[in-house]
């Protein structure tokens, strides 16, 4: 891989651009690798760079069924944060950030990962509690955590209308959260990845698997099969799909969340807000747009669309907190398959079936933790053993109670 | 009851408001009487029971609506269907002292004796907005998915659904005039609603 | 935006309706005898069908009350509803 | 320069006479950049501008290049300007949608310090270092930086500026229901809704601009013998005139949603001067429409040809140019060249010779097709010189064309020859051919397919009939865009499919357009030729490799995305048509690439050897056009954002100065300050005095339920974790209720009003959530049950009387006996209060000798008033619900959603007396016995004592196994209330703490997050009264 850099830049201007490398390759399957991840998406890509990079193991394909990072690492709202309230979840999401910190350098591909602040606000006494359960317990677990009296809030986004509905009375501000650029996320991955000998095979849907006697050994795809020492899931919206191909079931349900983007305008908004009691997160991106979060149905459905209800029911939000914005128009709207377990954390695990592990679950939030949770579950995988910060990711703790449940404990979101 | 609600003040949840609008107004009705009945519109008993009951209140000739979205409309009261098991019985406000006795919660309850019934009294819990306005559909449109004109296509017709966040029930006797019948905690919001609706017909 | 034919009221907006997940998932009258695997099941464990799906709804709004729809969760298409205690249609 | 162009009539050089869509003779004033100028009643911005010989209006996103007007509608991706000043400034407005009005103030915008000189221009000079995708590889060192290039960045990007001030306009959302929504009125959707209208079903027709008649604007066609403008104003007025048909100007469909729900965005008063925008009700309505059918008859929208500097000003689509001619009267320029690969164009170059301008033509097609070209021969005749086989090579001029240099193709198409040629012209009028406009159906979910003709997507025409997508969204494709371009074959087609789509069939034995046509007869415009004939040339060669030499081929005008770009996008495997999208950003700007797409899906199949099918299109989404975030949020904003709701007794709280909090929807008042008390010492005084004498607390916002029925007592059973069976009718009991993860999710006591007959309390917030758990439990799981469910919230207005004396002050304003034998605590009655009838529980949310009176709500104010007076004796307190917080933690009562979250269970809570294990079963029993759940190393709720009494800790605040220098720390649970008790005059708090029931007495050290620590120590939740002796007064 020849690597970026101002100079490589600068050369190959001079030479009109013509000598650039293939980011990735496309090549053609082989017969057998000895880890076969599942899905292409940011999650997928970075397990199989750590497993190249970091576990020695460089026999290894991606199989996408489309096209890479189209799936919701392709369709999120990039936000990156690390202020979880649980210890459990704190773990994996600053393991995330702490790679999040070094990635462009590690990648050699700027993923333009903007530590710009994220700021979640509180609107009633309840969420003042909550703020105050999290932002204490974040501290704790050495994450950087900070409360903001109203009017340091209004300091910091002087357009911010504080009297609002529910007038804002505080807020918890992470200021190395931030937003990243999602599809440089996946496309940095791929190339490292691709650098390392992965092979990354699009348009390859997985369509069954090979098992003997309760052990995977192949999977049978669009492209043919494809003998496999271990296989990673992670195909996100479809993992129940893709379970059943295997024969279980999981805790899971399928998702429309949306997302819509306004027209591009100069630099208004400088940190990431998050509003649970008025139901709204907004950012802007590098290129100006406002990126608004909406929320997701309750039906379960595989159509990548979702309600005019929920984009109804972020914009009114948007404008109760920012009547600034009125007159901003929404340039598009879309929808992406999350899949959502009870308690709002993901799955990390071993299935029944053996040498078939599952990364899933991480519904409106896993953007977040993409290097986080390639790098876990490259290491598990590897290893054959759930790495210790994924161990309680477990599909077993369904039956056994054991939940992480960030959504009951604290009701936040992404 | 009756004599009870004359001796003290009452009031109601827009203290009657009115405004005017383009042939008529938007107003809040006075207080009438309103159950919630619930029973088994399969069974003949409940049927007879409560045609029974009406007849002896002298709001005798209402039956009971079988037919969703449908309501039986007398003078001195209506009954709404709101569900397969449940209707509503509302009086109209001049009849309020003649009924209120003979249609109390209990001496209906009492009616049905044994059957599986509920009888619960729901005056209070509603209150009742009275629009009337030669664009009367067009500002419901504003802030109503359902579709008024076909739904109301035929006389005896009533609806639940929603107008903004307020879930309602309308009934109407002709295109300008409505009734909308809305939770008491909901009745400042829908003012306001349609106010702000009314303004830009 | 779905409209949704309410058993009872007939077509109505999705704004009046809300959804409640899967649908014939009959509670265990056995609860105690089970495994904690069983439960979980019970619980926690859902078919997430991409394809047809039998589902609850709710018609909020109107005559609250619950019923079940038939739809295609790869197109969203609504094909049928029908009340509880009813036979799922063939699909 | 521009200035002297223009007199006071607004007549300028390059002002016609007459044009189809203005008036010439009533002048309109407006500013651009601070410049005045005058326009005709009828342009838009930008024909008045055009009018003025004003061709630069912006700077591109990127390379900040000189960009002028490009277009004349909705498909424009240069002319963006800053539309008005303050409060009701709009960034990236349309130039050639905005409809000019008197005192319009306009500026250009993504320039600095103005559009002809601005500094960002540098850009373009190091362009050829900011490829596609160039961001990605640098700006990576050191790692520390990149915030601050970020800075730069984001401030080079972004075009417009967002308002900093709140919207003074209003806007609504409508519904509406029709049979038939024609979207489009040009010939076709005129003629659909004109034959649908005759069903007398409902038909909307929605049209985005000012006026309807689409392409009969300035199309010059003749229909039924008149001119089309004449023709579709007696359509408009006909279909205006029937009952059952809507018209809808200014209306632009934005967003095709499922089961035919079609969104509409109306402008209504933008078009208007600035007084008048001030007084109109509403700026804007969004419609929100069901539609059983829908002719989608939205046109087509004409692609440019991707030639060297094809960016720069006066470089228009050839359409446009006849749209500024015919409609708007103006003639873009004195010179112009014509360059297309169709023969649509030819009739702008018949148009712009009529009108006055020296017109050249430059086909790309070869000699022998121009030469068997219709249209060709009448330009030529008129007199223009035609270069067939001619490319342009490249355009002299960069804030303006002065002059294009034209050289003669080779035979492969690749590459250019013979002498060049230089034409002097200010315009260039291209035609790459056209794309039906296929948005809607996209939307729709409706599939595409390949016209090789056309060159472009159409609808695909064979759909199943069980095609669920077809069934759910049913529509019809009509006219241009259904790939139909003659007029008298888009009047048939509209025609067919306004009969079909309202369920009156086509007159199916007669085929002949016309019959099918309603017997509308029409015929074109001379020179109109189609743009059937079009030339698969993509990349129009230069004189320099693409990407290898100054200039450039832009196919994105927004944003700046060229040839070259998809060139490098291939070259490094960003091939898939959604990678190239994202990488280069093709089609990403405000026009969603309306005009760039298709072309750079062309250029990629080409670079890949593939059909445009093969590469396929990127996903259509809603909205077909930006739809303001107001328009969207309609009447719900401001006062209707969401419902406030109140109680009965709301309007004393207000006379009596309550200060508010937010529960829910719900207004609750908070505390009541007396004189200058700030809230902790009104706090402090209301629990005192509570505790002292009695006070009073409108709890009518709890939630409410009615239960009947034979198996009432069964089904709390279920519900409730404790034991129901048994309650005698006059009692009341508490419960808990559990979902079925065995956590507690609601709580409140329920009591027995007669047999079979019980009245639920619920939390405030969860009444709505309780309320629906039963339902969904007696209507799905057990409808065998007889029990009915009736919420009956608002029916009651609730007062608690709490204190000890309490029942003094009750005994005043009622009959019945309030004695502890007769109504002890945990007892119900119905009697008269204050004159009315009531239903009284002894139930105690303090711990103090309390009655709750439950009066119907229209007596509420009066009962409220009643025992204020009544209390007046007894200095009576009314008191709010921090007091309500204070007092119940006194006594170690939970509040579900503070002391709880959704993971604690009732064990958790140290609630075990209220779990009944020997009942069979109940909501979440099973889940208690999970291992996890039932483990010993919990968390659970205890009381707090700090060792300062003063010390409040803060809530939130966590309790931490042992103190390190600095975090990480392991915490072991956390406080979930805490205040300072007047009456216990200390500080008290509850934790969940882990294993906190055994550890009573342990000392614990809470570590705040300024680095302070607090000593504590844990105990029973009970701070005062640990004997419960208040309760009896
Ligand atoms: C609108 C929206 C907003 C969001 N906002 C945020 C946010 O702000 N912050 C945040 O942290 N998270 C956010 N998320 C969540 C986040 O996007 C996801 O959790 C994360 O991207 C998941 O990454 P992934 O790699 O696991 O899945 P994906 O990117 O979805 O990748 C899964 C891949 O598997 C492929 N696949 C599926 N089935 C098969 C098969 N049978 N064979 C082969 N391949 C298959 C898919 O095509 C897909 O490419 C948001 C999500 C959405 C939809
Ligand atoms: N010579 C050619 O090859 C050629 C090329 C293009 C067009 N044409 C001519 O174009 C005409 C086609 O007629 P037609 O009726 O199909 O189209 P049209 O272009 O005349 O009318 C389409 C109308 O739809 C409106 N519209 C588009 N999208 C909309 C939306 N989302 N919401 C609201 N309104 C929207 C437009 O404003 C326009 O008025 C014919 O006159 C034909 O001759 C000819
Ligand atoms: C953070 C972010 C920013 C986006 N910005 C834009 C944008 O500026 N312009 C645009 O057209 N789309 C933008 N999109 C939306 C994409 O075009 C696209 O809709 C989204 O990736 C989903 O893919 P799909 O619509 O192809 O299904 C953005 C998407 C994301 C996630
Ligand atoms: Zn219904």
């Amino acid at each position: 891989m020849k690597a970026y850099s101002l100079l490589s830049l600068v050369r190959n201007g001079l030479n009109y651009h013509q000598d650039w490398q293939q980011a990735w390759r496309s090549p053609d399957p082989k017969s057998h690798y000895d880890v076969v991840i599942i899905g292409g998406g940011g999650h997928g890509l970075a397990t199989a760079y750590y497993l190249a990079k970091e576990c020695g193991v460089r026999n290894v394909a991606v199989i996408e069924k489309g096209w890479l990072g189209g799936g919701n690492t392709g369709r999120n709202t990039t936000i990156v944060r690390s202020n979880y309230l649980l210890d459990e979840s704190a773990g994996i999401y600053e393991h995330a950030m702490k790679l999040w910190e070094s990635l462009s350098q590690e990648l050699n591909y700027n993923v333009m990962f903007s530590q710009r602040g994220l700021l979640h606000l509180a609107h009633s006494v309840h969420d003042m509690q909550e703020i105050g359960r999290r932002g204490n317990a974040i501290h704790l677990n050495g994450i950087d955590s900070e409360f903001l009296t109203p009017r340091q809030v209004k300091k910091m986004v002087p357009i911010i209308n504080l009297d609002c509905r529910y007038p804002v009375m505080g807020g918890l501000l992470q200021r190395r959260g931030g937003t990243a650029r999602h599809d440089a996320v996946a496309w940095g991955y791929a190339r490292g990845a691709d650098a390392l000998g992965v092979d990354i095979i699009q348009n390859c849907e997985v369509q069954g698997f090979d098992i003997e006697s309760g052990t995977v050994k192949g999977i049978h795809t669009s492209r043919g099969r494809i003998g496999a020492g271990k296989v990673g899931c992670v195909v996100a919206g479809h993992s129940s799909v893709v379970a059943e191909m295997a024969g279980f079931r999981l805790p899971l349900e399928s998702y429309p969340l949306q997302a819509l983007v306004s027209e591009p305008v100069k630099p208004i908004l400088d940190c990431v807000i998050m509003s649970n009691g008025i139901h709204v997160y907004v950012s802007q991106s590098d290129k100006g747009e406002l990126v608004v979060g909406a929320g997701s149905d309750p039906y379960t459905s595989y159509s990548q669309r979702g309600s005019f209800d929920q984009i109804e029911h972020v914009v009114g939000p948007l404008l109760e907190l920012f009547p600034v914005f009125s007159r901003l128009r929404m340039l598009r709207q879309w929808g992406g398959i999350v899949d959502v377990t009870v308690d709002r954390s993901p799955i990390m695990s071993k299935t029944p079936v053996n040498n078939l592990y599952f990364n899933c679950g991480w519904g409106t939030g896993g953007f977040k933790c993409t290097p986080g949770s390639g790098h876990l579950f490259a290491h598990s995988i590897a290893k054959g053993e759930m790495h210790e910060k994924a161990a309680p990711f477990s599909i077993d703790r369904f039956n056994t109670g054991a939940l992480i449940d960030e959504g009951a404990a604290a009701a936040v979101a992404h | 009851m009756a004599e009870l609600h004359k001796a003290v003040p009452t009031f109601t949840p827009l203290r009657q408001k009115k405004i005017a609008l383009a042939g008529g107004e938007l107003r809040e009705l006075p207080q009438t009487l309103k159950l919630s009945l619930r029973g088994d519109a399969a069974d003949q008993a409940f049927l007879q029971a409560a045609a029974d009951v009406l007849t002896k209140a002298g709001a005798g000739g209402l039956p009971i609506p079988l037919a969703a979205n449908t309501v039986s409309a007398g003078s001195r009261a209506s009954i709404f269907w709101m569900g397969p098991d449940e209707w509503l019985l509302r009086t109209e406000a001049d009849a309020l002292d003649e009924l209120s006795g003979p249609l109390s919660e209990s001496a209906v309850a009492t009616a049905f004796e044994e059957q599986h019934v509920a009888v619960v009294d729901v005056s209070d819990y509603y209150t009742v907005l009275e629009l009337g306005s030669k664009h009367s559909m067009d500002i419901l449109a504003r802030s109503c998915p359902l579709d008024l004109e076909s739904c109301f296509a035929k006389q005896g017709c009533c609806a639940q659904t929603r107008l903004g966040n307020a879930a309602v029930l309308l009934d109407s006797d002709s295109p300008d005039l409505w009734r909308i019948q809305v939770r008491w905690s909901y009745a400042q919001y829908l003012w306001q609603l349609l106010e702000r609706s009314a303004s830009s017909v | 935006m779905f409209t949704i034919e309410c058993p009872w009221c007939g077509n109505r907006d999705q704004s009046e309706f809300t959804c409640h997940g899967e649908a014939h998932i009959a509670r265990p009258l056995n609860t105690e005898s089970m495994t904690d695997e069983q439960w979980g099941d019970y619980v926690f464990f859902r078919k997430n069908t991409k394809g047809i799906h039998y589902e609850r709804w709710v018609h909020a709004f109107g005559c609250r009350r619950w019923f079940n729809a038939v739809r295609n969760t790869v197109t969203d298409r609504i094909s049928s509803t029908y009340k509880p205690g009813e036979k799922p249609p063939a699909n | 320069m521009n200035q002297h162009l223009s007199d006071k009539s607004g007549k300028t050089e390059l002002r016609l006479a007459k044009g189809n869509g203005v008036d010439t003779g009533v002048a309109v004033s407006f500013t651009y950049d601070g410049v005045s100028y005058q326009g005709v009643k009828g342009d838009t911005l930008a024909s008045a501008l055009i009018a003025n010989g004003v061709r630069l209006v912006g700077r591109s996103f990127k390379y900040h290049r000189p960009r002028g007007i490009f277009t004349a509608g909705p498909e424009e991706p240069n002319a963006l300007v800053q539309l008005g000043e303050g409060a009701r400034t709009e960034p990236n407005t349309r130039a050639t949608q905005v409809e000019l009005f008197d005192g319009l103030v306009a500026h250009s915008q993504n320039c600095f310090p103005s559009v002809k000189y601005d500094i960002g221009a540098v850009n373009s000079l190091v362009s050829r270092f900011l490829p596609a995708g160039f961001y990605y590889k640098t700006f990576m060192w050191p790692a520390s930086m990149w915030m601050t290039y970020e800075k730069f960045i984001r401030r080079a990007a972004g075009l417009g500026k967002s308002p900093q001030q709140q919207d003074p306009d209003k806007y609504e959302q409508l519904h509406a229901h029709c049979e038939v929504l024609v979207v489009g009125a040009g010939p076709s959707g005129l003629a659909a809704a004109k034959s649908a209208a005759a069903s007398g079903k409902r038909i909307i027709l929605m049209d985005e601009q000012s006026e309807m008649g689409g392409s009969l604007l300035w199309n010059g066609a003749t229909i039924e013998g008149k001119p089309g403008v004449e023709w579709a104003r007696q359509q408009v007025a006909e279909l205006k005139a029937m009952p059952n048909v809507r018209v809808v100007a200014r209306c632009t469909v934005t967003s095709y949603l499922d089961h035919n729900f079609i969104a509409a965005a109306e402008r209504i008063s933008d078009h208007l001067p600035l007084s008048e925008q001030e007084r109109a009700p509403i700026r804007q309505r969004f419609w929100k429409i069901r539609a059983a059918q829908v002719v989608v008859a939205a046109g087509s929208i004409e692609r440019p040809l991707l030639f060297a500097d094809n960016d720069r000003p006066g470089v228009m689509l050839s359409a446009a140019v006849r749209t500024y001619i015919n409609r708007y009267a103006v003639l873009p320029a004195q010179e112009m060249v014509v360059f297309c690969n169709n023969d649509s164009a030819y009739a702008t170059a018949l148009d712009a010779k009529r009108a006055g301008a020296a017109v050249t033509v430059v086909d790309l097609r070869s000699s022998e097709v121009v030469n068997a070209s219709a249209a060709a021969t009448l330009v030529r005749d008129a007199g223009v010189e035609i270069l067939a086989g001619c490319a342009i090579a490249g355009i002299n001029g960069k804030q303006q064309i002065r002059s294009v240099i034209v050289q003669h193709l080779s035979g492969d198409k690749r590459s250019l020859s013979g002498e060049p040629r230089e034409i002097s012209c200010q315009v260039v009028a291209v035609s790459g051919g056209w794309n039906p406009t296929v948005h809607l159906h996209s939307q729709a979910r409706g599939k595409l397919e390949f016209n090789n003709d056309l060159q472009a997507f159409v609808a695909a025409g064979n759909v199943s009939a069980s095609d669920e997508i077809a069934l759910m969204n049913p529509h019809l494709m009509s006219g241009a865009c259904n790939g139909e371009f003659d007029i008298a074959a888009c009047l048939a087609d509209g025609w067919s499919k306004g009969l079909q789509a309202a369920g009156s069939s086509a007159d199916s034995s007669s085929d002949s357009s016309e019959a099918n046509a309603g017997g509308i007869t029409a015929s074109a415009a001379e020179a109109d030729g189609l743009c059937s004939k079009v030339a698969a040339l993509w990349t129009v060669p230069t004189t320099h490799e693409i990407g290898q030499g100054s200039r450039k081929h832009f196919h994105d005008l927004q944003n700046d995305v060229t040839v070259a770009d998809i060139h490098l996008a291939a070259r490094e495997g960003y091939q898939s048509v959604e990678h190239l999208k994202r990488y280069t950003t093709t089609g990403m700007g405000t026009d969603q690439g309306k005009t760039s797409n298709v072309v750079a899906l062309a250029v990629m199949a080409e670079l890949r050897g593939t059909g445009i099918p093969e590469v396929g299109t990127t996903t259509f989404r809603p909205p077909y056009t930006p739809v303001t975030f107001g328009a969207v949020a309609g009447q719900y904003t401001g006062e209707l954002f969401l419902q406030e709701r109140t109680t009965a007794m709301q309007p004393w709280h207000v006379a009596n100065g309550a200060v508010f909090e937010d529960v829910g929807d719900w207004k609750r008042p908070w505390y009541f300050p007396r004189g200058d008390e700030d809230m902790h010492a009104a706090v402090q005084r209301e629990c005192l005095m509570v505790r002292q004498s009695v006070g009073l607390l409108d709890a009518s916002t709890l939630g409410k339920i009615d239960i009947r029925g034979r198996d009432s007592a069964e089904f709390l059973n279920m519900i409730y974790t404790n034991a129901w069976l048994k309650l005698a009718p006059g009692k009341c009991r508490y419960g808990l209720m559990l979902n079925e993860h065995g956590m507690v999710f609601d709580d409140g006591v329920t009591t027995c009003i007669a047999p079979n007959h019980y009245h639920m309390t619920t939390t405030t917030g969860g009444a709505a959530r309780v309320m629906g758990w039963l339902e969904e439990w007696l209507q799905t799981e057990w409808p065998e049950k007889q029990v009915y469910c009736t919420s009956v919230t608002e029916q009651w207005a609730v007062t608690a009387v709490n204190g000890p004396n309490a029942r003094k002050l009750l005994s005043k304003v009622t009959d019945v006996p309030l004695d502890n034998e007769q109504f002890p605590h945990m007892s119900y009655m119905s009697a008269t209060v204050a004159g009315v009838p009531a239903r009284i529980f002894r139930i105690s949310f303090t711990g103090e000798l309390s009655y709750e009176i439950n009066v119907p709500a229209r007596y509420g104010l009066h009962v409220w008033e009643s025992l204020v007076e009544a209390g007046d004796e007894y200095d009576v307190c009314v008191y709010g619900t921090e007091a309500m917080h204070v007092l119940r933690a006194e006594k170690g009562f939970i509040i579900v959603g503070q002391d709880t979250d959704g993971t604690v269970t009732p064990y958790d809570l140290g609630m075990d007396w209220i779990v009944n294990n020997t009942k069979a079963d109940f909501l979440g029993k099973r889940s208690l016995s999970r291992s996890d759940t039932s483990k010993p190393d919990r968390r659970q709720l205890v009381g707090i004592l700090t060792d300062e009494p003063e010390t409040v800790l803060p809530e939130g605040a966590h309790l931490v196994s042992a103190v390190l220098e600095k975090p990480p720390m392991p915490t072991e649970g956390h406080i979930t209330s805490s205040y300072f008790s007047p009456n216990a005059e200390r500080s008290i708090a509850m934790a969940l703490v882990t294993r906190g029931l055994s550890r009573k007495g342990e000392k614990v050290t809470a570590q705040l997050m300024d680095g302070r620590t607090v000593s504590a120590t844990i105990v029973d939740p009970v701070f005062i009264d640990a004997k419960g002796e208040h309760l009896n007064g």
